[in-house]
């Protein structure tokens, strides 16, 4: 795995410059995962705020190729993006390796773009999907999305007198691409740099469709200073309301907090949850930290027992 | 303070530019507060450079060489993420101070 | 050397995309136009082709794919129909603004509601505001030639905009015909080789960003130039016609004058029906009626002063639409000529019959009586609809 | 006040510009006026300079075209005066107020500017005190007020008083925090 001095040798896959806000993860998200590549990299993008702020005509932030179709179809443009360069390289027109790495946000992912994802996965095509999964529409004003936990309050789904934020729990994306049997899916946070670059690197070793969740915490729709939001998304993990792990050709690795922490505390700095923690909400709250003990016993139960498999 | 724009017939074919050219465009003015970074303290552990979602920490021979401040917007990532104890090597200092005595 | 051959309108295609050969096709099957891709993804798996075919889940997909593939430099193409187009419309003016020349082989049919497969011209005329060059055939000889003249028009540095070629669905796309087909070589030489483009997304060396978010200040400046090479493109056309005539011998225009220099009376028409009122029009002749036609090829770019100035002598013109477009007044062929019209001093009368919605019959009768009408033009209603029961 | 009298705000994205222009015109409707209130649209993230619009007038306003000439200009964020021309188009008897601890003549000749009336008040530190955070923009209202005479403060203060009362219900410190805000402002904005 590449050091942090070996990856600043490296060309910045994104200049300074964006129109991001500060403290933004999800710049954070592309430079860690495009400096994991030591072959030069292709670019797709969905729409969403990380396409609209990195490029406003004539600035573009993007030190590699990038191309913007639409926002449904990442996946799709980057199949055909794919399909030409396997033509040209069975015509020998070009020999040069090339990641080829879609970025959506979980609205362009989880939702619009499902089918496009799907699609492109089941294709087999040789490209690494990320979601930068911000857990709501941010671009157009924190809607809610399939990726919004409950009890969040959205634009669309707002806290009020008689209802707390979204009512759903979220949909669980990883596990859906995990079932596209495709040969590499990894679920991840910003604020583990050595973990995301070390699962981009794996997946840019592995040919054929790859997948990438990584929670990214949002300081306007998820509501905190600015300079927390690396330690949100730790505080994600450390309290297994966002599970890191990978599979790997159907094989579960599942990274476990030293001390699984009690989920308001990841709940609580966020103003997107603040609604929640006034009296008469202690239900909810005591039903989402359920859900989590539910879905990370789950996930654990998934993880192929290591003692007495000889290995 | 009004830049000429080029017209449709200069502009090149189709939605289209060079990679790389938000570098001219400057982020700086968003701060309200700025990271100062202080070398003698600096351990060169490259945490910052990591961390920024404004790749504004300048690096050079494996070495942080200091602040990008054209583009820093002052969120303050970098200080948090700084390791070095019990002073950190980078601190947030505000951007500008007041001249009027009231 | 040709060969004559029996081919129906998608064979006809299909064979056409074999001789261009293009690097990648991304497709969805739809009726009327699943078999060109069908038929085109068994040269695939033939070897006949060096194509790398991307099936993909959906049109929306396809056309998705295709933006990606074009922006490489590679030639692209794909095929589709009605709802299928429809599902694409989002991302064709993509295409043409970010000026990628894929070509299209369209199936013209009906769009739902109610669902109906069979031909009319809905789903093309909703989408000629997207950029797209846009091609109408009478026949399998003229979809397939047509469609290698489009790589050539779409490709060339004063277009560089995407193309489709239309046939009628069923009645052209699926109907037996006799064409000539050229040889694989001579296809090869009238399209010279592989795509030249500027850039190339797989460029890793000299990145480009491709696809930016344009604000009050550069959006507009990027929708000019689709509208001036649009412009620009009639040349093209009528250059790359006539190298095809005198390569194959068969010609073409933005449209043809069928015994119209001379007529007195005229329609307009679009596709396969202007072979059945060639007859029509050859037995009122006998008759010693001044009857003509202009048969519009090019519907993008709309060839609007050409022809202004082929129906100036003309003393009434029916426009047939195979389409509505629900604004209360006519059809979209109608609106653009009655435009086009505006300024000449010199014109003929208009009206306008829409006709053969969902594959309603337009038979020699039916011509006739709109030939008819035409005689006593000052005496009928602007707009009427033609064989639909009251 | 029979022709129109224009207004610009310049803020930073999340720094309530937009909301400043809403909640004036709203104070402006109440009293009588005809009033619109506009953004800047754009693709802007919080932090980024952005501008917003109000037109206040006695007459029926029919213009929807941007403002490129303002009688009043206010500035939220005087670290925007580095690099955004706040002064563009302000004429000779245009008010420019800014949220500074700096006094007004430091201020005009920072923005080297000859005609005008500039006005300076430390919006960022009586909403500190008063809210308990750096919100501007309310207070600014109070020395736009002043500094124009657009509308009596009084009635403005009853009528923000009514708005914020349906927003933050639950939070009667909140409306409090801000209405002393606004008076403040009123009475510590520094004319030349």
């Amino acid at each position: 795995m590449a050091s942090l001095k070996e990856l600043a040798t490296r060309k910045d896959p994104l200049t300074g410059g964006h129109r991001m806000c500060p403290g933004c993860g999800a710049p954070i998200v592309v430079r860690q995962i495009l400096l994991a590549s030591k072959d030069p990299v292709v670019v797709v993008s969905a729409t969403g705020c990380l396409e609209v702020s990195t490029t406003i005509f004539p600035y573009s932030a993007w030190n590699v190729p990038f191309l913007h179709n639409a926002f449904e179809n990442a996946g799709a443009t980057m199949s055909g993006v794919e399909a030409a360069y396997q033509n040209f390289k069975k015509k020998g027109k070009i020999d040069q390796h090339i990641n080829f790495v879609a970025f959506g946000g979980d609205g362009g992912t989880y939702d619009i773009g499902l089918q496009s994802l799907s699609g492109a996965m089941e294709r087999g095509h040789d490209l690494t999907y990320v979601c930068y999964n911000n857990e709501a529409y941010m671009n157009t004003g924190v809607q809610r999305s399939g990726a919004t936990p409950r009890g969040a309050n959205t634009t669309t789904e707002p806290a009020g007198k008689v209802s707390q934020g979204k009512v759903q729990w979220r949909k669980d994306l990883t596990e859906i691409m995990v079932a596209h049997n495709i040969p590499y899916v990894a679920q991840g946070i910003i604020g583990n740099w050595s973990d995301l670059t070390r699962k981009a690197e794996k997946a840019f070793s592995i040919r054929g469709p790859k997948f990438m969740n990584i929670l990214q915490p949002c300081r306007l729709g998820w509501g905190y200073r600015p300079d927390a939001t690396l330690e949100l998304a730790r505080l994600a993990f450390e309290t297994c309301a966002w599970p890191v792990y990978e599979v790997e050709n159907g094989v579960y690795k599942i990274s476990k907090p030293k001390e699984k922490k009690p989920v308001i505390e990841y709940l609580k700095p966020q103003d997107r949850f603040r609604h929640l923690f006034k009296p008469g909400n202690e239900a909810l709250l005591a039903d989402i930290q359920a859900e989590v003990d539910r879905r990370w016993g789950q996930l654990l139960a998934k993880e192929a027992p290591r003692q007495g498999s000889g290995q | 303070m009004s830049e000429v724009k080029p017209g449709w017939k200069t502009l090149p074919e189709g939605d289209i530019v060079k990679g790389g050219t938000a570098a001219e465009f400057k982020t700086g003015d968003w701060r309200s507060e700025r990271p100062v970074w202080f070398p003698e303290r600096c351990i060169h552990c490259m945490f910052c450079w990591i961390s920024c979602p404004d790749s504004s920490i300048v690096v050079k021979d494996g070495k942080m060489t200091g602040i990008d401040y054209d583009h820093c917007k002052g969120c303050g990532i970098c200080v948090k993420e700084c390791p070095v104890k019990p002073n950190k090597a980078l601190e947030m200092k505000p951007e500008r101070e007041g001249s009027c005595q009231r | 050397m040709s060969k004559v051959v029996a081919r129906t309108g998608n064979e006809a295609m299909a064979e056409a995309m074999r001789q261009i050969n293009p690097d990648v096709v991304a497709a969805y099957p739809i009726t009327p136009a699943t078999e060109i891709v069908m038929i085109f993804a068994k040269y695939v798996a033939d070897g006949l082709v060096d194509t790398n075919f991307v099936a993909v889940e959906s049109e929306h997909s396809a056309m998705s794919a295709c933006v990606g593939a074009s922006a490489t430099g590679a030639r692209v193409m794909t095929g589709t129909s009605s709802q299928g187009l429809c599902l694409m419309y989002e991302i064709l003016p993509i295409a043409a603004a970010l000026r990628l020349p894929i070509v299209m082989c369209d199936v013209n049919r009906a769009i739902s509601g109610p669902i109906n497969i069979h031909c009319d011209h809905s789903d093309t005329m909703a989408a000629r505001d997207f950029g797209w060059l846009q091609i109408f055939s009478e026949d399998s000889q003229e979809a397939y030639d047509s469609l290698i003249q489009a790589i050539r028009i779409a490709e060339d540095p004063r277009v560089h905009l995407p193309t489709m070629v239309t046939t009628d669905g069923f009645i052209i796309s699926h109907c037996l015909d006799r064409i000539e087909i050229v040889e694989d070589k001579e296809v090869k030489e009238f399209i010279g080789g592989d795509r030249k483009a500027a850039n190339s997304l797989l460029d890793v060396k000299k990145p480009v960003s491709v696809g930016l978010l344009d604000l009050q200040d550069y959006y507009f400046e990027h929708r000019l130039p689709v509208a001036e090479a649009m412009k620009n493109s009639k040349k093209v056309i009528l250059e790359v016609a006539e190298e095809f005539a005198k390569k194959f011998g068969r010609k073409y225009g933005l449209y043809e004058g069928y015994k119209l220099d001379d007529a007195e009376i005229a329609i307009v028409a679009l596709g396969s029906t202007c072979g059945t009122a060639k007859v029509v029009i050859d037995e009122l002749r006998a008759k010693g009626i001044k009857a003509g036609m202009l048969k519009i090829r090019v519907f993008r770019p709309f060839p609007a002063e050409e022809i202004a100035q082929a129906l100036a002598n003309v003393k009434a013109v029916a426009v047939l639409d195979r389409s509505d477009m629900w604004a209360g007044q006519g059809g979209q062929v109608f609106t653009e000529i009655r435009s086009a019209l505006f300024e000449a001093v010199k014109k003929p009368q208009l009206l306008n019959y829409i006709y053969g919605l969902g594959g309603r019959e337009i038979d020699q009768p039916m011509l006739r009586s709109v030939f008819t009408a035409l005689q006593s033009a000052e005496k009928q209603p602007l707009v009427q609809y033609l064989g639909v029961r009251e | 006040m029979d022709s129109t009298v224009e207004i610009r705000w310049h803020g930073r994205g999340g720094q309530g510009a937009k909301t400043a222009a809403l909640l004036f015109g709203e104070a402006a409707l109440s009293l009588g006026k005809n009033i619109q209130a506009f953004p800047e649209y754009g693709p802007e993230r919080m932090g980024a300079p952005v501008a917003s619009f109000n037109r206040i007038s006695s007459l029926p306003i029919t213009l929807h075209c941007s403002i490129t000439s303002p009688n009043i200009v206010i500035v939220l964020d005087p670290t925007l005066m580095e690099t955004v021309d706040v002064t563009a188009g302000l004429p000779a008897d245009g008010l420019i107020i800014v949220n500074t601890k700096d006094c007004p003549a430091d201020i005009r000749k920072k923005l080297q500017l000859r005609g005008g009336k500039v006005f300076t008040v430390d919006a960022s530190g009586i909403s500190k005190e008063t809210i308990g955070r750096d919100i501007p923009n309310t207070p600014l209202m109070g020395a736009l007020v002043k500094a124009s005479g657009l509308l009596p403060i009084d009635s403005m203060i009853k009528d923000t008083e009514e708005k914020l009362k349906k927003k933050f219900a639950s939070k009667p410190e909140v409306i409090k925090g801000n209405l002393a805000a606004i008076r403040r402002a009123y009475n510590e904005v520094i004319g030349e």
